[in-house]
C-alpha cells in the first residue's frame, strides 16, 4: 500500500468528483501546488468549493480553475491578484467567504485536530462578526468560528518521503501543514521524494500520518512581486 | 509643510524600543524598516510565516520560496524562522508582537479602524489585517489626514466596514501625531509637522481629539 | 483453557491493518507490539510525541531523551518523526489514528469504558486515556474478563467514573472477543478462547450480549 | 537588553514571587527543566500554581517544590510517580486539577494563541465534562475548555541562541513548545546556546519571540524506566 504515486494526475485518481470541497496551500504563488491544480482542472471535477488563502493569479495557480470555471466557492482571506475571479464574482457567477487569515489558518487547524469550535477576538465588532455566537471571558468579547476540514487537501512541499513525512522551504510553509491535518484525504507533491530515514525525525514538519499521497513533481515557482535591491 | 510619506515612516520608526516585534503593514509602513535607528535591535515579524525578515535581495538571488505578506521577494537574517500560518496567528493574536504599524482608509476618535472594504467597489479581503488590530499589543494607523477631496478621514464614526473596533492606539498622519489618551479614551495632539499650524490640523480632523 | 495475556496481545494484534496508526495503551495491549505480522507496516504513535515508536534500546544506548508514553526508553525508526503534545493530541483527537488498543477496568454493554479511577484511592490521572477514547477511529480495549473475586468486568453498567462513553468497538479478554455490532448497538460474541464454553462466557458476562 | 544570563538563578532573577502560576515543561522527567525547577526552590516562592502534565519524582523535578510546600496546586493529567506528592494531596494540602493530557496541551496551546475557549469531545460523559457548557457541532457534543496561560513557563530544549530561538530533542519536547507561547515571561534553560545563525531557520521549533531569558546548564536527566532489550 505505497502512498507515492508516478504523476499528479495518478496522485489524484479516483478521487476527483463535482462538488468536493478541496484545500490548496499557499500564499499568493508561493508554496502552491502547481501539478495537482492542474492535474485536478484536467479532472473536470467542478461545483467545487475552494479553501485556500489565495485565489491563485489569471491563468496560474488556481486561476487555472477559475477559468474552466470549476469553482464554485472560494474561502479566502484576499484574492486581489485575479481579473477573472473579480469578473466572476461580480456576475454572480461565484460565491465568496472571506475569513481573516489568522481566523482561517487557526479554522483549518482545528478541523485537523478534532476541534468543532474556538473562540477569537478577530473580527469582533465587524462584518466577520455578524451571525456569529458572542461570548465574554474575563471581560472581553469573543466570537465563535468553527473548524473546516476538507475532502481533499493539496499541499506542496519541498521534500518528503514514502511514509508522507514532509519539510517544507522557508514561507512556501504557511497553509500547508495545517491543510494536511484537515484534509480527508491529503495529497502532497514535493520538490523531491528522499528516502526513508533520510529526513531527520526531530525536523519533520508534517508526519506522516497525515499524507495519504506523495509525488515528486517539478514547479514552475513563479513570482509575483519581484523586488530587488541595488548589489 | 507637512510630512512626505518617508518623514511619516521616520516619525513612526521614533516609537521603536529594542527589542521590539514589529509587523509592518503594505504600502507606507513598510517604508518604516528603512528608519529602524542604528544599533537598536528590532525583529521584524512578515504573517505568511516569518520572523527576522530581511532586505529585499540583489537581482538574481530572489528565491520563490521566500517571499513576505506584500508577496514580495525578500531574503533571511542570521536570527531569521520560519514557520507555519496557524504559528503566526498565534503570536499575533496571542499579543506576542509588541507592535503593528498599518495603512488605513478612516480611523475614528474611538480608536475603529477602517482599511479593507469599500462597499460597491470590489472586495479583495481583509487578509491579516483583522487579526493584527485585534491581537496585536500597540496599533499605530499611518495614513494621509485628508482624502483626495480634502475631507478628514480622523473621523467622529468609520463610516466604512470596520478592520476592528477601539484598537488603534496612536495615529500619525501628514499632519502630525496623536497619541490615544487610556485615561480620557481620547486622542490627544502630541506633535504638529514642521510649519503645520494648530488651525490647519483642527479644520482637517473631524474626530474630537484633545489639541491642548 | 482461557488466554494467557500474550494470547490476548497476539489476537488483538490480528485487528491490526497494512499501513494503520496504532496507539498501544500500557500494560497487556503494549505487547501487541511483538505481535505485529511480518510485512505488516504498522506505525505506532507514542502520545508524548513520536510517530514510528522502535524497540527497547540495547542496554547502554538508551537515551534520557526519547521515551515512551510510558516513560520507558525506546529508540527511533527510519520512518520516525517527532512532535509536540499538541500536534500529538490533534492526531487523536482528529481522528487521525486508526486504532487505540487499550486497558480496561470496566467496559459496559454500551460501549463505555472506565479506566482511570477508583473511588477512595488515590487517583493518578487519566494521562491521555480521555483523548484516546474519545478521538481516535477505533477503540478495543484488553482486559481480563473477571476481577480477583471472579465478578465480571465486562458489564451493564459502569460503576467507576468513566473514561469515555460509548466508545469500545471492540472487547478482547481471556474468554474471548466481543465486536460492537453497530446495527444492534450491541457487542456479539465473535470467538471463544480455546476451550472455554459458551456457559462459562455467559456466566461470567453481566452485560447484554448477543450470544448466538 | 541580552536574553542571555548565566545561571538558572540569574535567569529567575526579580521574576519570582508568592502565589505565582508557572508553567513547566516535560513528560515524566524527560525534558524538564531541571536547574530552572532547583532555581525555582531556591527563590523561595511559594503559593505556587503549577502547570505541567506531571508532577515529577520524589525529590527530583517538580518534587524538590512539593518537599519545600511552595507548591498550593497542581494542573496536570497524571502525578503517578511521587509519593510525597499522594501525601499532600490525600491530607488536604495541595489542590490539585486534573485535565486529560490532550485538553491540557490545547489548553496551554490557546492560552499561547489568543484563544479564551474552544470545544473538545474528549471528557464528554466524564467527571471532566461537570460544570462546563455543553455544545453540539453537527448533532454531535462537546465541551467548552479555556485557555491557559502563566506568570512564568520554564522549559528545557536541547539547543537555542541569543534570539531564544530554540530546538527540541526527540520526545524532550511535548509541552515544551506551548508552553514557551503560554507564558507571559518565559525562561529556557538549554544544553548548549549556539550562535545566532547556527540554527536552521527553516528547522526552529520555539521562535525567539516565544523566549525572553536563555540559560545554559548541565542536566542530569534521569531515567524513570530504563527498558533495555537483548543485544
Amino acid at each position: 500500500m505505497s502512498k507515492v504515486f508516478s504523476t499528479a494526475g495518478e496522485a489524484l485518481g479516483g478521487l476527483c468528483h463535482d462538488g468536493l470541497t478541496i484545500m490548496s496551500g499557499g500564499f499568493g504563488l508561493c508554496g502552491i501546488p502547481e501539478n495537482l491544480i492542474a492535474a485536478l482542472r484536467d479532472s473536470g471535477a467542478s461545483d467545487l468549493t475552494v479553501i485556500s488563502n489565495n485565489a491563485g493569479v489569471d491563468g496560474f495557480g488556481l486561476g487555472q480553475l477559475l477559468e474552466t470555471r470549476q469553482i464554485k466557492k472560494m474561502i479566502s482571506s484576499y484574492v486581489g491578484e485575479n481579473k477573472e475571479f473579480e469578473r466572476q464574482y461580480l456576475g454572480g457567477e461565484l460565491e465568496l467567504e472571506f475569513n481573516p487569515q489568522g481566523t482561517l489558518a487557526e479554522r483549518i487547524r482545528a478541523g485537523g485536530a478534532g476541534i468543532p469550535g474556538f473562540y477569537t477576538k478577530t473580527g469582533v465588532g465587524t462584518l466577520i462578526a455578524e451571525g456569529k455566537e458572542h461570548k465574554d471571558f474575563e471581560g472581553e468579547t469573543f466570537i465563535l468560528e468553527t473548524g473546516l476540514k476538507a475532502d481533499i487537501a493539496i499541499v506542496k512541499a519541498w521534500k518528503g518521503d514514502a511514509e508522507g513525512n514532509l519539510i517544507f522551504k522557508a514561507t512556501a510553509r504557511n497553509f500547508s501543514p495545517m491543510m494536511a491535518m484537515a484534509g480527508q484525504i491529503t495529497v502532497a507533491e514535493v520538490d523531491e521524494i528522499v528516502p526513508v530515514g533520510a529526513l531527520d525525525p526531530n525536523f519533520i514538519h508534517t508526519p506522516g500520518i497525515f499524507v495519504q499521497r506523495i509525488v515528486e513533481a517539478k514547479c514552475e515557482k513563479r513570482i509575483e512581486q519581484l523586488t530587488v535591491r541595488e548589489a | 509643510m507637512s510630512w512626505t510619506r518617508n518623514e511619516m515612516a521616520a516619525r513612526a520608526a521614533q516609537e521603536l524600543e529594542d527589542g521590539f516585534y514589529v509587523n509592518l503593514g503594505i504600502g507606507i509602513p513598510t517604508l518604516v524598516a528603512n528608519h529602524i535607528p542604528d544599533g537598536m535591535s528590532v525583529t521584524l515579524q512578515s504573517e505568511n510565516g516569518m520572523l527576522g525578515m530581511g532586505p529585499f535581495p540583489i537581482a538574481g538571488e530572489e528565491d520563490a520560496d521566500l517571499i513576505n505578506a506584500g508577496k514580495q521577494t525578500i531574503t533571511t537574517l542570521p536570527k531569521s524562522s520560519f514557520f507555519d500560518s496557524a504559528t503566526s496567528f498565534a503570536m499575533i493574536r496571542g499579543g506576542h508582537i509588541d507592535l503593528s504599524i498599518l495603512g488605513a482608509m478612516e480611523v475614528a476618535e474611538n480608536g475603529d479602524i477602517a482599511n479593507w472594504m469599500i462597499p460597491g467597489k470590489m472586495v479583495k479581503g481583509m487578509g491579516g489585517a483583522m487579526d493584527l488590530v485585534a491581537g496585536v499589543k500597540r496599533c499605530i494607523a499611518l495614513f494621509d489626514h485628508t482624502n483626495k477631496r480634502g475631507e478628514s478621514k480622523f473621523i467622529k464614526a468609520c463610516t466604512l466596514p470596520l478592520t476592528g473596533q477601539n484598537c488603534i492606539d496612536m495615529v500619525i498622519t501628514d499632519l502630525g501625531v496623536f497619541e490615544r489618551d487610556k485615561a480620557h479614551n481620547q486622542f490627544r495632539l502630541q506633535e504638529l509637522a514642521p510649519k503645520v499650524t494648530l488651525d490647519e490640523v483642527k479644520a482637517k480632523t473631524e474626530a474630537d481629539v484633545i489639541f491642548e
